[in-house]
């Protein structure tokens, strides 16, 4: 770690990024939410370099998830929901996926999810909740015995429900154990980094700094590289140490199609367009051909896009989203 | 009094249901829409907030996601996903958190199916899975559910329990282990549902004007007592131009 | 809570804040750490109340501790520092209080007792970490059977050693289970308040957050109160939502003698006076009279120190600090 | 060169074991000290880190707490506890951080007692207790530890464990559950102990000038082997300016 991660510059570009630190068959992880600063830009990268049999976890990122999986690249999924906000109630890739029976899923919670990167956050086995007992989260195991067998890095068991050792007033008799995930890499877009790697989001932070420390590597995409001064002079506003950090790159409207706080809103005619696809799956492998593996880079994509489209996202500084943008 | 749509009548039933002063856990869609006309119309002192850290936001414009940057907007404090479970787990928070949720299939004691219809395994339709919700369902006080009133959507026996309810009736929560507390109300297409004090059996508290008892019924793969309903008064001229004037000018959730 | 903590303006003064929410023999929690951001102003009212019977729990509150100790306020104590920095590497009156068996004490580390304050602000039995197993922490106990079995707001164990149910690895063996802690009230002093209570601490928080959420009853202490604008304007900046808070109490300097980050310094005259009083009764006894009896307030508490030490300490904006301040 | 004191020349050396790059985890006092005069000799790349939360200071001035306004400074992030814990337990970070504590007796596996003298329910001395040491000792890769050479410090059995060495030996720490590594070096006022590989025992690794290995063992309530002993480098004219002009000109951790 002293070598990667240290004090050294970390900018790098994606594809370099991407090649270093995702391979076929790894943990991953992604940051975000539904269609919120998802790191859109290595998404499309992953898919461009064709990297297949991930195994992905999520609480609720369903645009990258969603594009991961029906560009083939997931061959397991540990997730809380597989949907995209008002965009798509169910994933329209993930729900065929699971429906034909191609992608094996582990359903939790969100918060169940959002403990599990906590406790590889922390270097502990597990964490307890009280959420979901008495349900068939509980019950229904989608990862088979043989599965966890095989893949070391899966906990042998899915939870575990036990009973309070501490029950002395009797108020919580049972909680739900729910087991750490350790990824290989997580990839998380945000507002502003330095190139050392500490880190800064503006807005809610969702999973982004549990995942970052509960993976062996991770690849920091930001709208900006700010100086280690700009970021040093409140560090309080800061959240992600430099040295959790692999790589930075710096990818401007990297969540594109997905929303930046404070710098740009969701697209809806893109996420319009993304659901008509997805739906037939000619449509889809032509709208992966467009805009994808037709994209050189994220900046290709972004020109295809064209500025005025893009123009019409910027955030406006009181808010942060883009007032009365056309969401229909 | 002016023409409304199902899902104005909707939304407006499930904000008269918010008391003020409630922390109100918001869903993506027409539960964000409730609690945003609630806010507006009778419970100004209520906090919206949302499973992503958004802790009492001001909805300039109606979100799209719990995690729109227009849930972000003016808040009391932005925080992460870990934080937003914890208050509504707190013992002290979360006994003052209301959750509003949607489901693709509900039984007589409100535990609610949003993962598969068929078998897990091998399910013929999959739906998102529980995001926040069972999350929400096991730890609030209580728990308003929408609906769509059909005979596949109310029924004996969910295909998987992805939120509990009351699990099996009266004690089910505790044997279970889980916190007091539970489903309060169903706020459907065509009425109002409750749950009783003692049994914990849903049962009809309200119909939508034009639409009879006997009718929600048909429409419902097990029977429930009707004794108790009456009908629902409908959105008044100043509930509606909240709703669609104020919170969803554009129709987003409203619809056309 | 609709009533109490919702959104009433909160703002009291700070004798009734204590009478209301601080009672003999209640479970507390105080903020900061070592000589820093102490409610010290709070805490001199608890001793001028002479409220008694407290049971404290501390990680390492220095200052605040052993004042409370020394005038007697405490009855049990659980904690894991006793010491106040440079000033007393053991605190004075701490240290005789143990020794002369007055005080019940119950050793845990910095760690456990914040994992502790997490548990009952998660609203969880317990939470599992590494730390201190092979040690005495582990298998000597301070509270005995008896007391454990009287207190119904005191677990039944220490803390608990249980085998990892996830050991599939084998990397993690055991893991020790550390009970929640949830208090009748806990004291903060912060930089930032509002009237409703949302609060913005600057520098670093230490685990003021987690026990303020472990707590029934919040009082807040503040340098300053904000509109809810001005706070509002960046709510990633705020730490604590207004419900949580029952009394908001406006005390600039509030925390003098320790520190408040970008506000002033410790003031080391002070604290070397107080360290040589606490070695001797007749001389502990004296500066009680003195310092905390023989002021009607706070403000009258900084009145007997004067102006001119006060200002010194006043921090640069710069470094958050008073540079160059005479610390010997 | 210059003379110097004992209090300088056990910073100087502690400091010189530091590797560059490290993260290294500070207590209050002289363990600070060294890291910061280390990371203005030696190691420059080094982080230092606090247990309050404090990721990579800029110590302008000597911090009298961990929790000093001092270590906010220019910081990369300021967080809490919780965050700064978990940095040292984590599986990754963990192994990159190095700890420096101080304690009241020690054993030859470097198990350390900063609780009490005497029976812990009646004890003849008690100290400030474990703070965060034991968590450091419990989680970090190497931790280097300060000592006073007496033969009441050094001795075959702490009268409370506070924080974790090796516990009884080789294979110690697994057997309690201790994740792996442990006590690097002891500093003291006569010399510096290391620990054998295999056998997990203290052992003289070296004497200050005009100290024998003789006069150090008959300061020890135990015997360790010293035949792998050298003198050790007395602090040069340059590491002698640094860590009285930069790193503590009030001499507020040096002393007179």
């Amino acid at each position: 770690m002293r070598i990667e991660k240290g004090r050294a510059n970390k900018i790098t570009n994606l594809a370099e990024a991407v090649n270093r630190y995702v391979f076929d068959g790894c943990h991953i992880s992604i940051g975000g939410f539904t269609m919120v600063r998802n790191p859109m830009a290595a998404i499309y990268e992953t898919i461009r370099q064709r990297i297949k049999n991930l195994h992905l976890y999520a609480h609720s990122n369903g645009q990258g998830v969603d594009e991961l999986i029906g560009a083939g690249c997931v061959a397991k999924l540990e997730i809380a929901y597989g949907g995209n906000g008002r965009f798509a109630s169910t994933c329209v890739r993930f729900r065929k996926a699971v429906e034909q029976g191609t992608l094996p899923v582990e359903d939790y919670t969100n918060y169940q999810m959002t403990l599990r990167f906590m406790a590889g956050a922390m270097g502990v086995p597990f964490l307890p909740t009280r959420s979901s007992l008495g349900t068939d989260i509980i019950d229904k195991w989608g990862f088979t015995e043989a599965m966890r067998k095989e893949d070391p890095k899966i906990p042998d068991q899915k939870l575990i429900v036990t009973d309070n050792p501490f029950n002395k007033s009797g108020t919580i008799p049972k909680v739900v154990l729910v087991p750490a995930i350790n990824t290989d890499v997580a990839i998380l877009h945000v507002q502003k980094a330095d190139a050392q790697g500490t880190a800064r989001i503006h807005g809610l932070t969702f999973s982004d700094v549990e995942q970052a420390k509960s993976a062996r590597h991770v690849i920091l995409t930001c709208e900006e590289i700010v100086s280690q001064d700009d970021l040093r002079a409140d560090p309080d506003q800061n959240q992600i140490p430099f040295f959790y950090v692999d790589a930075v790159v710096p990818v401007p409207f990297g969540a594109y199609p997905t929303s930046c706080h404070r710098c740009y809103d969701y697209d809806p005619a893109y996420l319009n367009e993304y659901l008509k696809s997805a739906q037939d799956d000619t449509l889809f492998a032509a709208y992966l051909d467009k805009y994808v593996y037709g994209s050189r880079d994220h900046q290709a994509f972004l020109e295809q896009i064209g500025p005025d489209r893009i123009n019409r996202l910027k955030a406006d500084p009181r808010t942060g989203y883009a007032v009365g943008l056309d969401r229909r | 009094m002016s023409a409304y749509t199902q899902r104005e009548l909707m939304a407006i039933a499930a904000a008269r249901q918010i008391r003020d002063g409630d922390i109100v856990f918001c869903g993506t869609g027409i539960s964000m829409l409730a609690a945003m006309a609630a806010k507006h119309i009778s419970a100004p002192q209520s906090v919206l907030f949302f499973e992503t850290g958004a802790i009492d936001s001001v909805l300039e414009e109606i979100p799209m996601t719990v995690a729109d940057s227009r849930v972000m907007f003016w808040t009391s404090v932005n925080g992460s996903l870990a934080d937003a479970f914890a208050t509504m787990q707190n013992r002290i928070t979360g006994s003052h958190v209301i959750g509003i949720l949607g489901a693709a299939q509900i039984d007589r004691f409100g535990n609610l199916n949003s993962t598969v219809i068929g078998d897990y395994h091998k399910p013929a339709v999959r739906f998102s899975g529980s995001g926040g919700a069972s999350d929400v369902a096991s730890f609030v006080s209580r728990t308003i559910i929408f609906m769509q009133h059909e005979k596949r959507k109310f029924v004996p026996k969910v295909d998987y329990i992805t939120s509990p309810g009351w699990i099996d009736g009266p004690g089910g929560r505790g044997r279970t282990g889980l916190p007091e507390g539970g489903p309060f109300a169903v706020i459907t297409n065509m009425g109002i549902m409750y749950f009783d004090e003692r049994t914990k059996e849903m049962y009809l508290g309200g119909y939508y004007p034009g639409i009879s008892p006997r009718r929600i019924l048909d429409n419902m793969g097990f029977s429930v007592d009707i004794s108790r309903a009456a009908e629902v008064t409908p959105p008044s001229d100043h509930e509606l131009r909240i709703l669609r004037e104020v919170c969803d000018p554009q129709r987003l959730i409203l619809g056309g």
